[in-house]
């Protein structure tokens, strides 16, 4: 199976042609198009997954590729490299791909350009798998860039609205400052170990760094550098201005894309080039201390916004902020499994927004309420999804969450106790603000009452991508239940040890204490303020204006951004546009022409017209020339 | 046979033709310009002669050069008091000045 | 004494250029023109051509001077009193024309005719083949010093073979050429 | 349609099975010549034939060409590489030119990239309506020098085909551009030339200061044999070096770029833009590298800076632009910088890397001036602020457009990025190989023209396309490109995702020349 | 031994004009002349023809060039008069030059009728035999009088259209120019015949090539050159080619721009690399010409920028044209006499076609304004073409022969090492470029004011393709012209 492994993102490519010069104007052979291809990637991943299971452990990895382009010394090939790491990453994109496809059957279906969206969908997911799939740099990054490119169509899907417009331009401008640094990563690497395969560089690295003719902090350096396009993909601070406003586009994309896969790139990414980051401990603290950074941070801002995305957004920041600090502290597979486990609670999640959106066409919480008594579905998998993604027992989430809580404190980073508690409090935040979500969302009572009376259960082609969610975000975390430890057994890195030590479930719930506590702490909370309504959320946000405001308004990050860039960019393209229209242009050149010009005028007032000046100046030269030449 | 040295004559053409020139450029009637064109073009001749007499009369070439210049002189004297005369029906005057009309 | 009377001459040449160029009543211009060239052709005596001078007295006095006096009658208001005879470069044209002669005189004395009345060799002898070399072996010779003689320079403008003979029959080109186009020019159409 | 397909494919099948049975057996026909006397009789043909017919007959040409220009590329013998297909009839002995034509890798590449510009260009030109004879005149006449000057191995003839081409250009401009057309033509044209002085002095001194007397670049390339000396290629190569950058719209001297192309008619930006924009860099190392490596090595360094400013300071100019077509032609002038700054890194990578770009932007450019061409002939008005939500009256072309950008920005998978990706690897590795640590820190200065032409281009995508409908007059009578008008782009699209998804034959061509030159050179060391 | 071959084509030119003053007396004054006009022209080719008998082949004229190098080069007067494979070039351009100045001349005085065109031509074909004789002299005198034959001519010429007021003054302002200049010349003359005591050139070069440079003799060169650049208009001794193009009818104008002009040429040629081609002087020399050629080019260019009248443009552009050429004259030798040669050769056509169609334009509207040649791509496309291709040609846009001779002349320059002139001269050209493009813009874009088409003869259309075709097949394939010119410039140092 693993040599069909390059069918993988082939075949979606393949789609998106078919559909795009073919069935644009046949709605329903697109879907199927794009559904049947993701189907068979499906199919082909659980394949490879199988086929990896039976293989010895220690040698799972098989590589192939064809050369791509070719210059003396370097070769840059395209190929495949299927490890556990990538089947994992395989397995979710197709599985969360294949399911947002047939959700979109129902949400999307009065769009008109329904074939233009299922083309993006399956040039997204091509792109996804060939970067999933590359044995190289330079194609993760040639995927990279391309899953970026969807991510700008897709954002910009209703392109008509200039909120969406703008959102498209700015994910993949922002996302393009993090490329520049990943792009300069992979030509120093290119430069320094004349290959871009992940297996020789990765040999030449540890050769290198035994023999000392390579320091460690160089590979930090180029590690860092990597890490800027992990920063800009993954939306981590401070780039990650773009993830909110991404919301913009359908729902469907805000869960595959936004939330489930694209963004999970940079995780993954680090993941692949884990031997980079793990040679030096500062590219390591570097990592840890972003991604603890921005988990905290998001959810912090998540605690303020209106928008039922946006807060999912917010959410989704700050958790592929624990999967980053979790490779940071070395927690390689519970950064992993935090991203498949996330992947799918937080697919059901968006999803289940999406669904709530298609039954009110309305986004702002405060215009909902008391959903469970119409969609009974929705309600129940969101509650799952909260449940998730708020680290309760035995709900997936906990699973993972707990893994990178381990991961955190056994860690040997600078400092690595403050992230612990950060970790901790993000933890206490997330249970907070998820559950504010899902109380003013589904209980209570209907708050505008226009759309609730129009309010219903959403189609079964929504519903069923919900339950099998739902399900999954159950499940998915007993792969690693104490004592199976199925999951990390399969993806690690280096050699096999499996930490945390829990034996059994009760060892890991009295292991993780302070978890649970923290977690039923900010539910409880949350439920004084938005279900028993014992506190008042308003006379809070009066009581601490500053702080609401300030996380209202997302630390005012945008605001900055956009003062720089009018200021600094903007300004200097001003001056610029004027130096090039007046100094260059008007200036140089045309001065140069109306200096020629008026040369000639002025020269041409010496034909006075008079014959006798004409005459002076001929025996004037004479006289001249004579003068000069004998002196 | 005189003696006087050959630089006297030298100088003495050297006179005439810077009188000649001042002519040229300095008189406002062409008729005028036409006589200091006159002058220097025998400043030119006495200066043929006293080389022609330097090299010892070794070729004619000096007064033979003279003679053609005399000749030509005579030739563009005519032809430029043709153009004098046309051109004075048109202005209705001689002054070299006036005819300024073609310049820049 | 023979001397002080070409230096007389010479002066006298001189001067009326001088004022021929100056003074401004045409008509005197025209006879101290005359006046001048009546002395250059006593300097042509001095360098023993005494055809040439006669040639000089005859075209230049007769002719050419004619000619001018003519021009002069027939454009009239030229002698209007009130004109001035100098125009606005004036100052100007001293000063190139005394630069322009003072440069003249300066390389002359700086020449190596200074000083020297015959060149030291006859090079021409030793270097030509041509026309210039017969004639010079033929009709010139340090004895028998040419004297401005008629039939000389008719042998050498009208022998073929002496190579003068081509611009002798041309200049007569110039001359018609000269005529044919004058008399168009000059010539009063009817209106 | 029919009618235009068969003009299309008929001449392209003729062609590509007339070169077919040469290639096999010797070379009898003179295949480079062809490709400058077929747009020159096309030239002819039209003057002669009626009106009606002059579309008709380019079209015919320039597909005829294209199927010679495949075919070149495919029956270019790699294994062999050095100059194929050589053509050489001795001119004026005594002077040392000759009417030498050939092609190694590099001119193979740019002969198909003019070949594909011609195509693309005849056919964006099927409306034009005004002077309609005299402009497929000149158009042809245009491709013929372009093409003249890419498989000249002669410097007389490489300057005459080149200056050939400047002059239908400045008629094309003058005659059927828009706004202010008769400046930009004269400033286009006046430009050009300037540049071109340098060259011609160049040339001349190179030609009288060698030991070898010829104009033949392959005699002149054998440093030992000529003799130059490294006084007089330190002195001489800058001058040659912003000769050719005049051409490639060198800062300070790139102003000619924004005002020709945005008056120039459409096909006249392509093949300006496309064809003979890349002429600057393509000549420089084409002759001035070879000729003088010594000079290269010690000026590079600093031109660099020139390349870099092109690069950083256009891309910024061009994010204040009001007018459609001037960012267009402003990023058209960063991207001119990319490939000069490949060919400053002297390496391989940097100057193979060139070479694709020089090929990715030929294409890239011309299908973005095609669009904003036919965008304009729809909308009429090129003013950003009057423009808007296009995308809603014309998906396709917007589509096309969205695909264009994403070219330039060089996206992987479309041809840009081959290009940019091998200039920074180059830049990189100069630095790194240690000539001079000048680029080890403008390396990442030069990166940042991919995030800066992002922003541009997506801002006039977003001010173009997307958004809400300005002006509602557009919205009811606007139609989309219709098939005449997309073929010509969706043809040129699809060259550069060739180039894009599959390098690796281009790439191996344009070693071909790069490879070799590296050797001779030998790199900052 | 007289050779009648050494001036056959300056007494077919007399006898023309003889013959012309003579039909003339049989010709009623109302008539249109063919019969003068037909003698004229017969004249003149029979002029060209008889070039080839110089080398007796029979072939054409050009190419007699190439025989006459073989050693039976045709002499007369005691070698004072030689027609050299040199000369021979000079004598096509020239009587070529004369032929078109026919040409343009018949169209000109049909739009301004006079009762004097015979007078004109037989004036005309003198002053074309002065050029003609100028080329084959080898000896001062000769040079002299042949110089003055060309230039007293033109003096009348230039004002032949005596009611015209700019005539006149242009005739005026050349005579007295021109006169004096000559006086320069002679005095210049006289002191190099004083340091060598013979006119023959070649002798001079023997005599002076022993001695040092005297002041006096570097000052006689500085005169002689001053006196000769008259001709060619070198700055700045052009100051009145401005005045007198513009005011000159036009057939004048063209043929003071190339016949005058070469034949300014070729005296330089001639005196100065065979008779002052010695140590003591030519590096002076040379360095003056570096010096006058750059000013030339800086001055004709820039002064032509601001010019509205095309004639008087003609005017600056012709006075570069002489810059240009003074860089292939100075750098001499075989190769800078080649390309000296060559570019004249272009510049004939060039130039003639130009003035043709200023002539047939002016005819029509009765302007010489560069406005009203809008559209006359509309109203003459032939002319509209001529305009563009001549100009360009002018200006050295390639693929017009201008370029091929700019080539060999800034190449002949850089040869020697006068790298920056040619430098200097690109640049311009660059300058020059654009009043060039003025005109053709006029010319082919922008629209006409008058539809009204613009008709031509048969004989006009023909020498205007012809024009077309010369200028662009010698840009393309200048070898043949190339060769003889280089077979022209070698028999210079035999």
């Amino acid at each position: 199976m693993i040599q069909y492994s390059w069918l993988i993102p082939t075949l979606p490519a393949l789609a998106y042609v078919l559909i795009t010069i073919f069935t644009k104007r046949f709605k329903n052979i697109s879907a199927a198009i794009s559904i049947l291809t993701m189907a068979s990637c499906f199919a082909l991943a659980v394949g490879i997954l199988f086929e990896l299971l039976k293989m010895d452990p220690a040698s799972r990895s098989v590589t192939f590729g064809t050369t791509w382009l070719q210059i003396a010394p370097w070769q840059a090939n395209v190929g495949v490299l299927i490890d556990p790491l990538s089947a994992n990453m395989l397995l979710v994109v197709t599985f969360i791909s294949l399911l947002v496809q047939i959700y979109s059957l129902g949400y999307m279906h009065d769009d008109e350009r329904f074939s233009t969206y299922y083309s993006y969908l399956s040039l997204f997911t091509a792109s996804m798998l060939l970067l999933v799939v590359s044995n190289n740099y330079l194609q993760i990054f040639v995927g990279w860039e391309l899953v970026g490119l969807c991510s700008y169509l897709l954002i910009g899907f209703w392109y008509f609205k200039p909120e969406a417009a703008n959102a498209a331009k700015k994910a993949f401008v922002v996302n393009r400052i993090g490329d520049m640094g990943f792009l300069m990563g992979v030509v120093t690497i290119g430069m320094v170990f004349q290959t871009f395969d992940f297996a020789q560089v990765k040999d030449l690295v540890a050769q290198g760094l035994a023999n000392h003719t390579l320091a460690s902090g160089y590979v930090a350096g180029i590690a860092i550098l990597l890490f800027c396009g992990a920063v800009g993909k993954s939306a981590q601070f401070p780039l990650h201005v773009w993830l909110p406003d991404a919301m913009e586009g359908p729902t469907p994309v805000s869960a595959l894309i936004h939330a489930a896969t694209m963004v999970a790139a940079g995780v993954f990414m680090v993941a692949r080039t884990y031997n980079l980051f793990s040679a030096d401990p500062l590219s390591m603290t570097v990592v840890a201390y972003i991604g603890g950074f921005t988990a905290i941070f998001a959810a912090s801002i998540a605690l303020a916004q209106d928008d039922i995305k946006r807060i999912l957004a917010y959410s989704t920041l700050s958790q592929l902020g624990y999967m980053i600090m979790s490779l940071g502290v070395g927690g390689y597979t519970s950064g992993m499994f935090h991203l498949t486990t996330h992947a799918c609670f937080k697919a059901l999640l968006f999803l289940g927004s999406g669904s709530v959106i298609h039954a009110l066409h309305e986004q702002d919480i405060w215009k909902m309420g008391g959903l469970s008594k119409k969609m009974k579905i929705t309600t129940i998998t969101f509650a799952i999804g909260t449940l998730a993604i708020a680290g309760i027992p035995p709900f997936a989430g906990f699973f993972s969450k707990d893994a990178i809580l381990d991961a955190v404190k056994d860690s040997t980073i600078w400092h690595h106790e403050i992230l612990y508690y950060a970790a901790v409090f993000t933890a206490f935040l997330t249970a907070f603000y998820m559950f504010r979500l899902f109380f003013v969302v589904f209980t209570g009572e209907a708050r505008d009452h226009h759309s609730f009376d129009h309010a219903h259960e959403s189609p079964f082609t929504m519903c069923l991508p919900l339950v099998l969610l739902a399900g999954l975000s159950i499940c998915v975390g007993w792969l690693n239940w104490p004592g199976v430890d199925a999951y990390s057994k399969f993806v690690y890195y280096g050699d096999l040890h499996l930490e945390g030590g829990a034996s059994n479930f009760v060892q890991l719930l009295t292991q993780s204490w302070l978890s649970i506590v923290v977690a039923v702490a900010g539910i409880t909370l949350s439920a004084m303020f938005y279900y028993w309504r014992i506190f008042s959320a308003e006379k809070m946000a009066v009581t601490f204006r500053p702080i609401y405001l300030l996380l209202k308004n997302k630390y005012y990050f945008d605001e900055f951004y956009g003062w720089i860039v009018k200021t600094f960019l903007f300004g200097l393209a001003t001056i610029l546009k004027w130096f090039d229209d007046e100094v260059v242009d008007d200036g140089m050149v045309d001065g140069s022409g109306w200096v020629a010009r008026k040369m000639g005028g002025l020269l041409s007032l010496t034909q006075t017209g008079y014959v006798q000046n004409y005459a002076l100046v001929v025996f004037g030269a004479v006289a001249v020339i004579f003068l000069l030449v004998s002196f | 046979m005189n003696n006087i040295p050959l630089v006297h004559f030298l100088y003495l053409a050297g006179i005439l033709f810077g009188i000649g020139m001042f002519g040229v450029l300095a008189r406002k009637n062409a008729i005028s310009v036409l006589m200091g064109i006159e002058l220097m073009l025998n400043a030119v001749n006495i200066n043929f002669l006293a080389f022609a007499r330097y090299w010892n009369w070794n070729s004619l070439t000096g007064p033979v050069f003279v003679v053609f210049v005399i000749t030509i002189a005579a030739a563009e004297a005519a032809v430029a008091l043709a153009i004098i005369i046309s051109i004075y029906r048109h202005l209705r005057t001689a002054n070299v000045d006036d005819a300024h009309y073609l310049r820049g | 004494m023979e001397n002080m009377i070409f230096y007389v001459i010479a002066g006298i040449t001189v001067a009326s250029a001088l004022m021929a160029l100056t003074v401004r009543n045409l008509f005197h211009c025209a006879l101290f023109l005359a006046m001048a060239m009546f002395g250059i052709s006593g300097v042509f005596l001095y360098l023993n051509s005494d055809f040439l001078a006669s040639v000089q007295v005859l075209i230049y006095v007769g002719a050419v001077t004619v000619i001018i006096i003519f021009g002069i009658s027939l454009t009239r208001n030229m002698m209007d009193e009130r004109s001035k005879a100098m125009n606005h470069q004036f100052l100007f044209s001293i000063v190139v024309a005394l630069l322009l002669s003072a440069v003249i005189i300066a390389a002359i004395q700086e020449s190596p005719f200074v000083g020297a009345e015959h060149p030291m060799s006859l090079m021409l002898s030793s270097t030509t083949g041509d026309a210039s070399q017969q004639l010079a072996a033929n009709i010139a010779s340090p004895d028998h010093p040419f004297q401005g003689g008629v039939a000389y320079l008719a042998g050498a403008l009208l022998r073929p073979e002496n190579g003068f003979a081509f611009a002798f029959e041309f200049v007569s080109i110039l001359l018609l050429s000269a005529l044919v186009g004058a008399i168009v020019i000059a010539r009063k159409d009817p209106a | 349609m029919f009618s235009v397909l068969a003009t299309i494919l008929v001449p392209f099948a003729v062609s590509f099975c007339l070169f077919h049975s040469v290639a096999q057996g010797p070379n009898l026909l003179p295949v480079l010549s062809t490709f400058i006397l077929a747009p020159f009789l096309a030239a002819l043909l039209v003057m002669i034939a009626p009106e009606k017919f002059a579309r008709w007959i380019s079209l015919g040409a320039a597909s005829f060409v294209l199927g010679l220009g495949v075919k070149l590329f495919l029956c270019y013998q790699t294994a062999v590489s050095g100059f194929q297909f050589v053509e050489e009839i001795p001119w004026l002995k005594n002077l040392g030119i000759s009417y030498i034509l050939g092609v190694d890798g590099m001119s193979t590449l740019m002969v198909l990239l003019v070949t594909c510009v011609y195509f693309a260009g005849a056919l964006i030109s099927w409306n034009i309506s005004l002077r309609r004879k005299e402009y497929f005149v000149l158009f042809s006449l245009l491709v013929s020098g372009v093409a003249g000057a890419y498989e000249s191995l002669d410097l007389f003839f490489f300057f005459l085909f080149y200056e050939f081409a400047v002059l239908p250009m400045y008629l094309l401009v003058g005659i059927w551009g828009t706004g202010r057309k008769e400046y930009a033509a004269m400033k286009l044209t006046v430009y050009l030339l300037a540049g071109s002085a340098f060259m011609l002095v160049g040339f001349l001194a190179i030609y009288f200061t060698s030991n070898v007397h010829t104009f033949d670049i392959r005699a002149l390339s054998d440093l030992s044999a000529t003799g130059l000396s490294v006084s007089f290629q330190n002195t001489w190569f800058p001058l040659l070096f912003v000769g050719f950058g005049v051409i490639s719209a060198l800062f300070p001297f790139h102003t000619w770029s924004p005002d020709g192309y945005g008056s120039a008619p459409t096909a006249a930006s392509m093949l300006h833009a496309g064809v003979l924009k890349s002429l600057g860099g393509y000549s420089i190392i084409r002759v001035a590298l070879p000729l003088m490596p010594d000079g290269a090595k010690h000026w590079l360094p600093y031109l660099a800076i020139l390349a870099l400013i092109n690069m950083l300071y256009a891309a910024i100019v061009a994010l204040k632009q009001t007018d459609f077509k001037y960012v267009i032609a402003y990023s058209s002038v960063s991207h001119c910088g990319t490939i000069l700054f490949g060919i400053c890194t002297l390496e391989a990578a940097g100057l193979n890397g060139a070479v694709i770009q020089t090929f990715s932007h030929g294409i890239v450019a011309a299908m973005t001036f095609a669009l904003v061409g036919t965008v304009y002939g729809k909308a009429h008005t090129r003013e950003l602020a009057k423009l808007g939500g296009l995308s809603k009256c014309m998906p396709v072309l917007g589509a096309l457009f969205v695909a264009a950008a994403m070219a330039n920005v060089g996206l992987p998978g479309l041809s840009g990025f081959v290009g940019e990706f091998l200039v920074f690897l180059g830049s990189y590795q100069s630095g790194f190989r240690g000539g001079f640590s000048i680029f080890q820190a403008l390396f990442p200065i030069g990166v940042l023209a991919i995030v800066l032409t992002a922003i541009y281009y997506l801002r006039l995508v977003q001010m173009v396309f997307f958004g809400p409908v300005k002006d509602p007059h557009l919205n009811e009578e606007v139609k989309d490109g219709s098939f005449i008008e997309i073929l010509p782009i969706a043809f040129l699209l699809i060259v550069s995702l060739l180039v894009g998804l599959y390098p690796k034959p281009f790439v191996d061509m344009s070693n071909l020349s790069i490879a070799p030159l590296i050797d001779h050179i030998g790199g900052f060391k | 031994m007289i050779q009648v071959q050494a001036f056959l084509p300056e007494l077919w030119l007399v006898s023309a004009a003889f013959l012309v003053i003579i039909a003339d007396l049989f010709q009623k004054s109302t008539s249109s002349k063919t019969v003068v006009k037909g003698i004229a022209v017969l004249g003149v080719v029979g002029a060209l023809l008889s070039l080839c008998c110089i080398s007796g082949c029979g072939s054409c004229p050009i190419s007699a060039c190439c025989s006459a190098v073989a050693g039976n080069v045709p002499t007369a007067f005691g070698g004072f008069l030689k027609t050299d494979a040199l000369s021979v070039f000079f004598k096509v351009i020239i009587l070529l030059a004369t032929l078109f100045t026919l040409l343009i001349s018949f169209r000109f005085f049909k739009a301004n009728p006079t009762p004097y065109l015979t007078e004109f031509i037989a004036v005309l074909l003198f002053s074309a035999a002065g050029a003609s004789a100028l080329t084959s002299a080898q000896e001062i005198i000769t040079l002299y009088v042949a110089l003055e034959t060309l230039t007293i001519s033109s003096y009348l010429l230039a004002s032949f259209m005596k009611k015209d007021k700019a005539s006149n003054e242009a005739g005026m302002k050349y005579l007295l120019l021109g006169a004096f200049s000559s006086a320069l010349l002679l005095f210049g003359f006289s002191y190099l015949y004083g340091f060598t005591g013979t006119t023959v050139i070649s002798e001079i070069g023997k005599v002076l090539a022993t001695q040092v440079a005297s002041p006096l003799l570097t000052l006689s060169v500085i005169m002689i050159v001053a006196g000769l650049a008259f001709k060619i208009s070198l700055a700045p001794f052009h100051m009145w080619t401005p005045d007198v193009y513009e005011g000159a009818p036009t057939p004048v104008t063209a043929f003071l721009s190339v016949a005058s002009k070469t034949a300014g040429f070729a005296a330089f040629v001639r005196l100065f690399w065979v008779g002052l081609s010695v140590p003591a002087l030519q590096p002076t020399w040379i360095a003056l010409f570096a010096v006058l050629a750059v000013i030339s080019i800086i001055l004709g260019n820039l002064e032509a920028l601001p010019q509205r009248n095309i004639k008087r443009l003609m005017a600056y552009s012709s006075i570069a044209q002489a810059g240009y050429i003074s860089t292939g004259f100075l750098a001499g030798g075989q190769l800078g006499l080649t390309a000296v040669l060559f570019y004249m050769f272009v510049y004939l056509f060039a130039n003639m076609g130009v003035f043709l169609a200023i002539t047939i334009v002016a005819a029509k509207t009765g302007s010489e304004q560069i406005e009203d040649y809008a559209g006359m791509w509309k109203r003459s496309p032939l002319i509209g073409i001529m305009l563009l291709v001549g100009l360009l040609s002018l200006a050295g846009v390639p693929p017009f022969a201008g370029f091929s001779g700019k080539w060999y002349l800034f190449g002949a320059a850089i040869s020697k090492g006068y790298t920056w002139i040619a430098l200097v001269g690109m640049i311009f050209s660059v300058v020059s470029l654009y009043y060039y493009l003025q005109v053709a813009r006029q010319a082919l874009i922008s629209a006409p004011k008058d539809d009204s088409p613009i008709e031509l003869s048969w004989v006009e259309n023909a020498v205007l393709v012809i024009c077309v075709l010369f200028i662009v097949t010698l840009g393309f394939w200048p070898t043949p012209i190339m060769q003889i010119a280089q077979t022209a410039a070698t028999s210079l140092f035999n």
